[in-house]
């Protein structure tokens, strides 16, 4: 794949999405549909033909993609707002399950909480209490015809480009085989086995729960630390130090003792992040606090009224006559 | 350690002036300039070189440094010579006369109105006192803050435009001497490999540039510098800004402000670029001329006052201009004390306007005027503070005007005080015509407000909170200033004293480089010059 | 006392009497003249000295004082006249100490002092600082000088007290610090030991004449004319300045000893810049001393100044500080020699200009109506005549006029304000007459008689021993067109005799009639004695009297002294302290020996008849036209108008010349016109083309991309995200790939 | 690759350890550019405000996409905290922003974005 054919189906998606934009026809709308869709496959086709000829192809990825796609598309096409909500839950799910794909569990259910449960919920409860009764009979005007179509979609397809081309094309595009793109898998192993090294509760559980496969052992046991460390990871194995009455044994940790994913990103939360944890808090109290403030009905008071109203006695006048005597 | 205390307590009273609440804010603004000129007095007792042979920082500006990007050279170096020290002590003590001055005059805004002069105040201080070009800059250019805003806030009908033009012309200029600035560090650092931003490394190092590039850095610079002097035809942003500016905004503007370009001129202009000052003295020496009578005959056909007083600071500081590029001590020192001379006498001046129009709402001198009669002490002091303006003997601005001319005079090629100059007396000669022009334009407003008949405004009435005359808080402003006028023009050896090692200091590589300016000229114009001489001594 | 002065002195320096001047100097001094040694800094001998200086000032400061308290008795006129009086105590004991021929320094404190050691220069110490402290220079010409200052301060202050009478209060006060002021200024001009400080005095002398002819600073006219007074004079002190410039310039100090003995050393300046030689210097001081010395063209705000009060007239504007012009040049006189010597006409141009105003200002007095303006336009000639005198290189003649001239104009002014006072502050010669049937008048009367016949220079009198010496000196020294110009000032002479006695006989004379002035009521006047019908004229106090007697007493003892100068020793001693001090020109300039003629005689023993016989005409006119007949008068008069051809001239004389009108149709209009001209570019087109043009710059560019800013959000949004898409695109396109 | 082996032997699960193929990656990305592209589309043209709001929420959704994207290809779980921290500017910029149209509806009862123009600077 060259970067012009790139571009060309670029051309060839926003004219596609500037058909689905308007409102008059529905043939339009299904050309528009048919040259994005075609566009977008065209891209995606061209882009599993660059692979090895033995690599997988990854199916579910492009499904999910393709209904990520068509539901924005609709979305940002829709005369109906609330449609255009719904569609956004298409887009929510749609990513859920890439999420979900990528080994990132915790969020694919977090995205669908948060965003399809609770921020659509509130773009749905504005709607419909910014939606004036007269839009039962119809779409608002607004809504239906979109503003400078062609100077937007010159920009978004514009910048679609270079992105794509950056991501697909640049130097190979984005390549997790090229050397040094990926970390060694010991090292990323070492860095998980490291996590639990953190999690001291969970560690002990752990040996208890292999100490307790083995009926030799006794039931108490104390894991030693050498420099604070508990664990020893040699490349392939995990192992841990654990004197049990006064007699050291090295066990060695089995797999499913690997820290979850969900885990990981806890860990990485509060061990890598903390100060942007908290100005993260910080960002939705502030919010909260804003968005009451701005709801509030505004009434404007003076100085002097906000005084009296906090109980104070209001500013006088009268300052004028301390130095303003005794001139000869 | 000294010096940045001395940059916090204004800063320290803006916080006490937020808090302390719309009454009290003067009063607690009073106090803190009134700590701040303690301090500053402290200081200046302190400082070890006010007879000094050679010149020296102090404290030294290393030892005070507080590095910020020390990979780029960036540090914040506080230091005074004795300019720098004397014009601190200019600042220091208009400043509570400032707060006086305004004590009734600002009615609305009150708090931020003394914060922005604080903070006014700071920034100038902080020009003056450092020592490096990132800290130099950045106070000279937060010092059109708060001047814009006391401008646009408080100042008269005209006040948008007179405060937009303020800040962005000054502003522009000053970009330019950033421009030229960064030139000589990147300079800097290509030739020595380390990054400074010290005015003392900058200083020494920028000599050796070639020619060429001191001219355009002379002219990066001039073009910041001179927008804040004003030098001809650079000055318009002032009779506005003085005439639209609240009392204080005004004194502030022509005594400190002012001083700004002309001390950016002697510290940055004058040892940076030595080669391209002696090519271009002339030059600039023409405009400053030209500013002197231009402005002079503008005053005369003024009817507002303050429009009057402010062009007669563009005549004045061509005074000063004049005398810094004559390149001998004589217009050096004597440029410095016009700094001083000029910041008490117009800032008086300023203040006393500011009295009368509190009183008569008007600055027009067809409206109002014969007030000798009705405010005695008010006229007592316009008119010390006129005749101090005028340049009479016995009063400070003599002993600057007359070293500016005589040190222009003296810039001759061949003159004996080891300091040869590229002026020379016509250019004195020319200059010296502003002071009759100057007598003209100050005595026409001293005649029309002060004597003759009574003329008060037709819809006037006696203010309530004002006395006719002035009261004890104005006079209080006012006696400091006028009596600093008769000191500096009857004991002006200290200051002279004082700044001797720094003129000698600064002009080191003067005599030199006009010497060989003069050989690479023209050779028949040279051959020409030396007959009329031989003529003259020969007969 | 001063006889007894020079007593003390006489015996120092040896004297040719007589006026020939034909005293020894040593020959072969490059200029011709001997400047006196090196001075003498002298603290303990000289320690009262400065309190010449201090006494005013601190009357000064007490009658500010005073003002601001309300005073409203006599304190600060008894205050100024104490310290006037201690002053020429001082002075006169302070001179009696003094050797003529040893000049002492006496330093109070420093003022101006820089130095430098640096610079590339190889010159001597005299460049490499500029020194001018406040310091005493006493010799003879600075005592001679200060005497009569002090003493005719004293007297005036004292005349003053009972002529501002009506002000007492704050204009009290205010005139008695004005007045000290004033001869703090004097004192520093005349004693200051250095060119700056006889600048400071100058200027301060200025700033007083500025502050006492403003003193009714709600007429208009007065504010006018002191204005007038302070910028003209500002003229002058460009020339001053720049002659201090250019003396520093080329001898490299400003200390009257240093410079007088480099010119002694035949030193004709380093000679520094071309076309600027050292024998400009005097042409600069020149230009001061006219200025300050209403000398033409400078000499149109002395009249004006007439609109102070009368004493002020007297002490600033007829006896002291417009003298200081002829101590200028007398005190600087030997730049003037070397000039003349090195072949400048520096001396000739100042005596032309003296003796030409000497006979335009005496034109114009004859014509006026206004008492005290016929004064002013007589000072203006007399002091002409000083001039002239200097120019024709008699400084004994210049410097012995200018004290005679002090005490007999004083006198006169005195007179004249004694007569405003007591007569509603009338000045018009034609509304008084006979007032000296009034009752009470009788001592202004003969007091001014000898004013009058002393501004005459009748025979005998002090004005005419004086007036022939710079007369007769015209017909010895050698130098362009002298003799005319002696003739044009004996011809001035007789015309001093007409306008004086033209006054005299028209106020004194005839019948008795007088009425107020009801537009010139001064404004610190109240205005009891303001109507026609019950209007009485108060004659003058004691002390007005007292004064007059005593000036009229001190004229009549000038004259005499002369007369027996040997016995008295009054004029050697005059000659005495001016030819020791750097006005001594020591008249080498004339040829030595054989004096030239005077219609056959001795020219100073013709001058003495021809003067007498043209100052007795012109007395025996005025006698004719205004008291015997003053019929003929106005028959005179009618003539002169009846007639095209010559009608011109009186109008002309009575309006000045037109000069006034000259000055303001070439000077102040034109200058008027360049502000208001240069005013209008300043806006137009240097702020409005050049800063708002440039401002406007960027708006016009921004105007092309206005309809971007629509206002639309959306829209600011696309510019965003459109600048975003190009940024990745050039990272993308340039960074990453390195080609578009 | 051998390292890979012995672990999932070892284990017999924990497909965690496999690196992201090519394919995936490109695919993940491109669909994120794509949403990416149409959810600036729809900001610049929908007019409603609520639905530019929506539409901003379409271009976080991107861009977390590529963050999860990245953050599994670098095998670190970094990726996955940015996306929580996306998801929290996400729900802020919900609050206020639906309150400010709220705000903003009061004033003129439309919610048509080019009602608002003070912007405007002439």
């Amino acid at each position: 794949m060259t970067p012009s054919i790139l571009y060309i189906a670029c051309v060839v998606g926003a004219i596609g999405l500037y058909l689905i934009m308007r409102p008059h026809r529905k043939a339009t709308r299904i050309v528009g549909t048919i040259a994005g869709a075609g566009a977008v496959a065209f891209i995606m086709v061209k882009v599993l033909e660059g692979l090895a000829a033995d690599a997988a192809v990854p199916i579910l990825e492009v499904v999910f993609g393709l209904a990520a796609i068509a539901g924005a598309a609709r979305m940002v096409t829709h005369p109906r707002p609330v449609f255009a909500a719904i569609y956004f839950v298409v887009v929510v799910v749609s990513s859920a399950g890439m999420f979900l794909l990528m080994d990132a569990e915790f969020m694919a259910f977090s995205l669908i909480i948060v965003y399809a449960g609770a921020i659509l919920i509130t773009y749905l409860f504005v709607l419909m209490l910014a939606q004036d009764a007269t839009s039962t009979a119809g779409e608002a005007l607004y809504d239906r015809i979109p503003r400078e179509p062609l100077a937007a979609l010159v920009v978004g397809f514009v910048l679609l480009a270079v992105l794509s081309d950056a991501f697909l094309l640049v130097d190979g595009g984005v390549r997790p085989d090229a050397p040094g793109m990926t970390p060694s898998l010991s090292s990323v192993e070492e860095d998980r086995w490291m996590v639990l090294d953190g999690l001291p509760i969970q560690l002990e559980e752990t040996v208890a729960e292999i100490l307790a496969t083995d009926s030799t052992a006794a039931a108490e046991f104390t894991i030693e630390r050498i420099d604070g460390r508990a664990i020893r990871f040699d490349g392939t194995h995990a192992s841990v130090d654990v004197k049990i009455a006064d007699e050291s044994r090295n066990l060695v940790l089995p797999v499913s003792a690997m820290p979850t994913n969900a885990q990981l990103v806890g860990w990485s939360l509060v061990a890598t992040f903390p100060v942007s944890l908290e100005v993260a808090g910080v960002i939705l109290l502030m919010a909260m606090f804003g968005a009451v403030v701005l709801a509030r009905r505004q009434i404007d008071l003076g100085e002097d009224e906000l005084r009296v109203a906090a109980g104070m006695t209001p500013l006088l006048e009268d300052e004028e006559s301390e130095f303003a005597g005794g001139s000869s | 350690m000294q010096l940045w205390i001395l940059l916090l307590i204004p800063l320290v009273t803006c916080i006490g002036v937020g808090f302390g609440g719309e009454r009290n804010a003067r009063a607690i603004a009073l106090g803190g300039s009134l700590v701040t000129l303690a301090w500053a007095a402290v200081l200046a007792m302190q400082f070890p070189h006010w007879q000094a042979e050679q010149w020296a920082y102090w404290p030294a500006p290393e030892d005070n440094a507080f590095p910020v990007l020390p990979g780029l050279g960036i540090a914040l170096e506080l230091g005074v010579d004795s300019v720098s020290l004397l014009l601190v002590l200019l600042n220091v003590i208009l400043m509570p006369c400032c707060v006086l001055g305004s004590w009734v005059a600002i009615k609305e805004r009150r708090r931020e109105f003394y914060i922005w002069l604080l903070v006014l105040s700071t920034c100038v201080m902080g020009v003056f006192v450092a020592r490096d070009v990132i800290s130099f800059y950045t106070f000279f250019e937060a010092s059109l803050v708060p001047g814009f805003f006391m401008l646009a806030i408080y100042g008269g009908p005209d006040r948008r435009e007179a405060s937009f033009k303020f800040f962005i012309y000054t502003f522009v200029g000053s970009l330019f001497m950033l421009l030229g600035l960064a030139y000589v560090a990147w300079q800097h650092a290509q030739q020595t490999g380390d990054w400074s931003f010290a005015i003392s490394d900058l200083t020494a190092f920028a000599p050796t540039l070639s020619a060429g590039e001191q001219g355009w850095i002379l002219l990066a610079l001039m073009a910041g510098l001179a927008v804040k002097v004003p030098l001809f035809p650079l000055h318009t942003w002032l009779p506005l800004a003085h005439n639209q500016a609240p009392t204080a905004g005004s004194v502030n503007f022509a005594a400190v402000i002012l001083k700004l370009g002309l001390y950016g001129l002697y510290v940055f202009i004058l040892p940076m670029v030595p080669e391209a000052v002696v090519t271009w003295a002339p030059t600039i020496a023409v405009l400053a001329v030209i500013g002197i009578v231009y402005a002079a005959l503008i005053c005369w056909v003024q009817t507002d006052v303050k429009k009057l007083i402010a062009y007669s600071s563009v005549s004045h500081m061509g005074f000063a201009v004049l005398g810094l590029i004559a390149l001998n001590p004589l217009g050096l020192q004597g440029s410095v004390f016009y700094m001083l001379s000029h910041g008490f006498a117009t800032g008086g001046l300023f203040l006393c306007i500011g009295m009368m129009y509190e009183r008569y709402h008007t600055k027009d001198l067809r409206e109002v005027g014969g007030l000798a009669f009705k405010m005695p002490v008010w006229s007592f002091f316009f008119i010390v503070l006129v005749f101090a303006s005028v340049g009479l003997p016995g009063l400070n601005g003599f002993v600057s005007e007359f070293l500016c001319l005589i040190g222009t005079f003296t810039a001759v090629p061949d003159a004996k005080t080891g300091y040869p100059g590229v002026l020379g007396p016509w250019f004195a000669a020319i200059a010296a015509t502003g002071m009759i022009l100057g007598a003209m334009y100050l005595l026409y407003m001293t005649g029309k407000l002060c004597f003759g008949p009574l003329r008060e405004p037709a819809d006037h009435h006696e203010s309530e909170e004002l006395p006719k005359d002035l009261s004890l808080r104005e006079i209080a402003a006012l006696a400091p200033i006028a009596l600093i006028c008769l000191i500096f023009g009857v004991m002006p050896w200290p200051i002279l004293h004082a700044v001797e090692p720094v003129a000698e200091e600064v002009l080191k590589p003067y005599p030199a480089l006009v010497e060989s300016h003069f050989e690479q000229m023209d050779a028949t114009a040279k051959v020409s010059l030396l007959s009329d001489t031989t003529l003259e001594g020969s007969r | 006392m001063l006889s007894a002065i020079a007593h003390t002195t006489l015996a120092t320096v040896a004297m040719a009497g007589g006026g020939d001047g034909s005293h020894g100097l040593p020959a072969g001094e490059p200029f011709g003249f001997q400047v006196p040694i090196a001075p003498v800094v002298d603290e303990q001998s000289f320690a009262l000295a400065a309190w010449m200086i201090w006494l005013p000032v601190i009357s000064a400061v007490l009658c500010g004082i005073y003002a601001a308290l309300g005073v409203k008795s006599r304190l600060p006129a008894w205050t100024t006249v104490a310290a006037l009086a201690g002053s020429f105590v001082i002075a006169a004991i302070t001179v009696s100490k003094l050797d003529f021929a040893k000049p002492v320094v006496v330093h109070l404190f420093d003022w101006i002092d820089l130095s430098w050691s640096s610079g590339s220069g190889t010159a001597d110490d005299k460049w490499h600082g500029l020194r001018a402290n406040f310091a005493l220079y006493l010799d003879g010409l600075s005592a001679y000088w200060i005497l009569f200052v002090t003493f005719l301060g004293t007297m005036i202050a004292f005349y003053a007290s009972e002529y501002m009478e009506e002000d007492k209060g704050t204009g009290y006060c205010r005139f008695f610090a004005g007045v000290s002021i004033f001869l703090f200024a004097m004192t520093a001009l005349v004693l200051g030991e250095n060119l700056i400080m006889l600048y400071l005095g100058w200027e301060g002398v200025g700033l007083a004449s500025y502050l006492l002819i403003g003193y009714y600073y709600k007429k208009p006219a007065a504010v006018a004319a002191a204005k007038k007074a302070f910028i003209m004079n500002r003229i002058g002190d460009l020339g001053l300045a720049l002659g201090i410039y250019l003396i520093w310039l080329e001898y490299g100090s400003l200390e009257y000893g240093a410079l007088f003995q480099a010119l002694q050393a035949g030193d004709t300046g380093a000679g520094q810049y071309d076309g600027w030689a050292a024998t400009l210097i005097p042409w600069c001081l020149m230009l001061g001393a006219f200025g300050k010395s209403a000398q033409f063209p400078l000499y149109v705000w002395l009249p004006d100044a007439m609109e102070g009060p009368t004493p002020v007239s007297a002490l600033i504007h007829a006896a002291t500080m417009v003298t200081a012009g002829i101590y200028l040049i007398a005190r600087t006189m030997p730049f003037f020699l070397m000039n003349k010597a090195l072949g400048g006409h520096a001396l000739e141009a100042v005596a032309w200009i003296g003796g030409l105003t000497a006979l335009l200002a005496a034109t114009i007095a004859m014509a006026q109506y206004d008492i005290k303006r016929v004064m002013a336009y007589s000072t203006v000639s007399q002091l002409g005549y000083m001039f002239m005198g200097l120019g024709l290189a008699t400084s004994f003649g210049a410097c012995y006029h200018v004290l005679t001239h002090a005490f007999f104009k004083a006198l006169l002014f005195l007179c004249c304000g004694a007569v405003m006072h007591g007569f509603g502050g009338q000045l018009d010669l034609r509304k008084l007459g006979g007032i000296r049937r009034v009752p009470g008048w009788g001592v202004v009367c003969w007091t001014m008689l000898i004013g009058s016949l002393w501004l005459s220079g009748v025979p005998g009198s002090a004005g005419y021993f004086s007036k022939d010496e710079i007369l007769s000196q015209a017909f010895i020294t050698e130098g362009a067109g002298f003799r005319l110009l002696g003739w044009i000032g004996i011809i001035t002479a007789g015309l001093t005799a007409y306008y004086t006695f033209r006054v005299w006989f028209r106020v004194f004379t005839g019948p008795t009639h007088y009425k107020p002035d009801e537009a010139h009521g001064h404004a610190g006047h109240d205005d009891d004695h303001g109507a026609d019908h019950d209007f009485h004229p108060h004659a003058p106090g004691l002390r007005i009297n007292l004064v007059l007697t005593i000036l009229s007493l001190g004229a009549l003892w000038l004259a005499v002294g002369y007369f027996v100068g040997d016995v008295w020793g009054t004029q050697t001693w005059i000659k005495n302290a001016i030819e020791n001090s750097s006005a001594g020109t020591g008249l080498q300039l004339m040829p030595a020996g054989e004096h030239p003629t005077l219609l056959g005689f001795d020219p100073h023993t013709a001058m003495y008849f021809i003067s007498g016989t043209f100052g007795l005409v012109g007395l025996a006119i005025a006698w004719w036209l205004h008291c015997a007949n003053r019929k003929a008068a106005d028959d005179l008069r009618g003539w002169f108008n009846g007639r095209a051809w010559i009608a011109w001239l009186p109008r002309a004389m009575e309006h000045k010349w037109y000069v006034d009108e000259i000055y303001i149709a070439t000077i102040r209009f034109p200058l008027w016109i360049a502000g208001q001209a240069l005013y209008m570019f300043d806006r137009i087109f240097v702020d409005g083309i050049g800063v708002n043009g440039t401002a406007r710059l960027p708006k016009i560019a921004a105007s092309l991309f206005q309809p971007l800013y629509n206002g639309k959000l959306q829209g600011y949004a696309t510019s965003m995200a459109g600048g975003l898409a190009l940024v990745i695109a050039w990272i993308v396109w340039v960074w990453m790939r390195g080609s578009v | 690759m051998n390292d890979v082996a012995v672990s999932l032997t070892q284990a017999g699960e924990a497909s965690t350890m496999v690196p992201i193929t090519t394919g995936t990656i490109q695919i993940v990305l491109l669909v994120s550019a794509v949403m990416f592209a149409i959810g600036m589309v729809g900001f610049l043209t929908r007019r409603n405000m609520i639905l530019m709001f929506l539409c901003t929420e379409l271009m976080f959704q991107a861009s977390a996409i590529a963050m999860i994207a990245f953050g599994r290809m670098h095998m670190n779980p970094e990726g996955q905290v940015f996306v929580i921290f996306i998801l929290t500017v996400a729900a802020a910029e919900a609050a206020l922003a639906l309150g400010l149209v709220v705000l903003l509806y009061r004033r003129k009862p439309t919610l048509d974005a080019e009602a608002w123009s003070e912007l405007k600077e002439c």
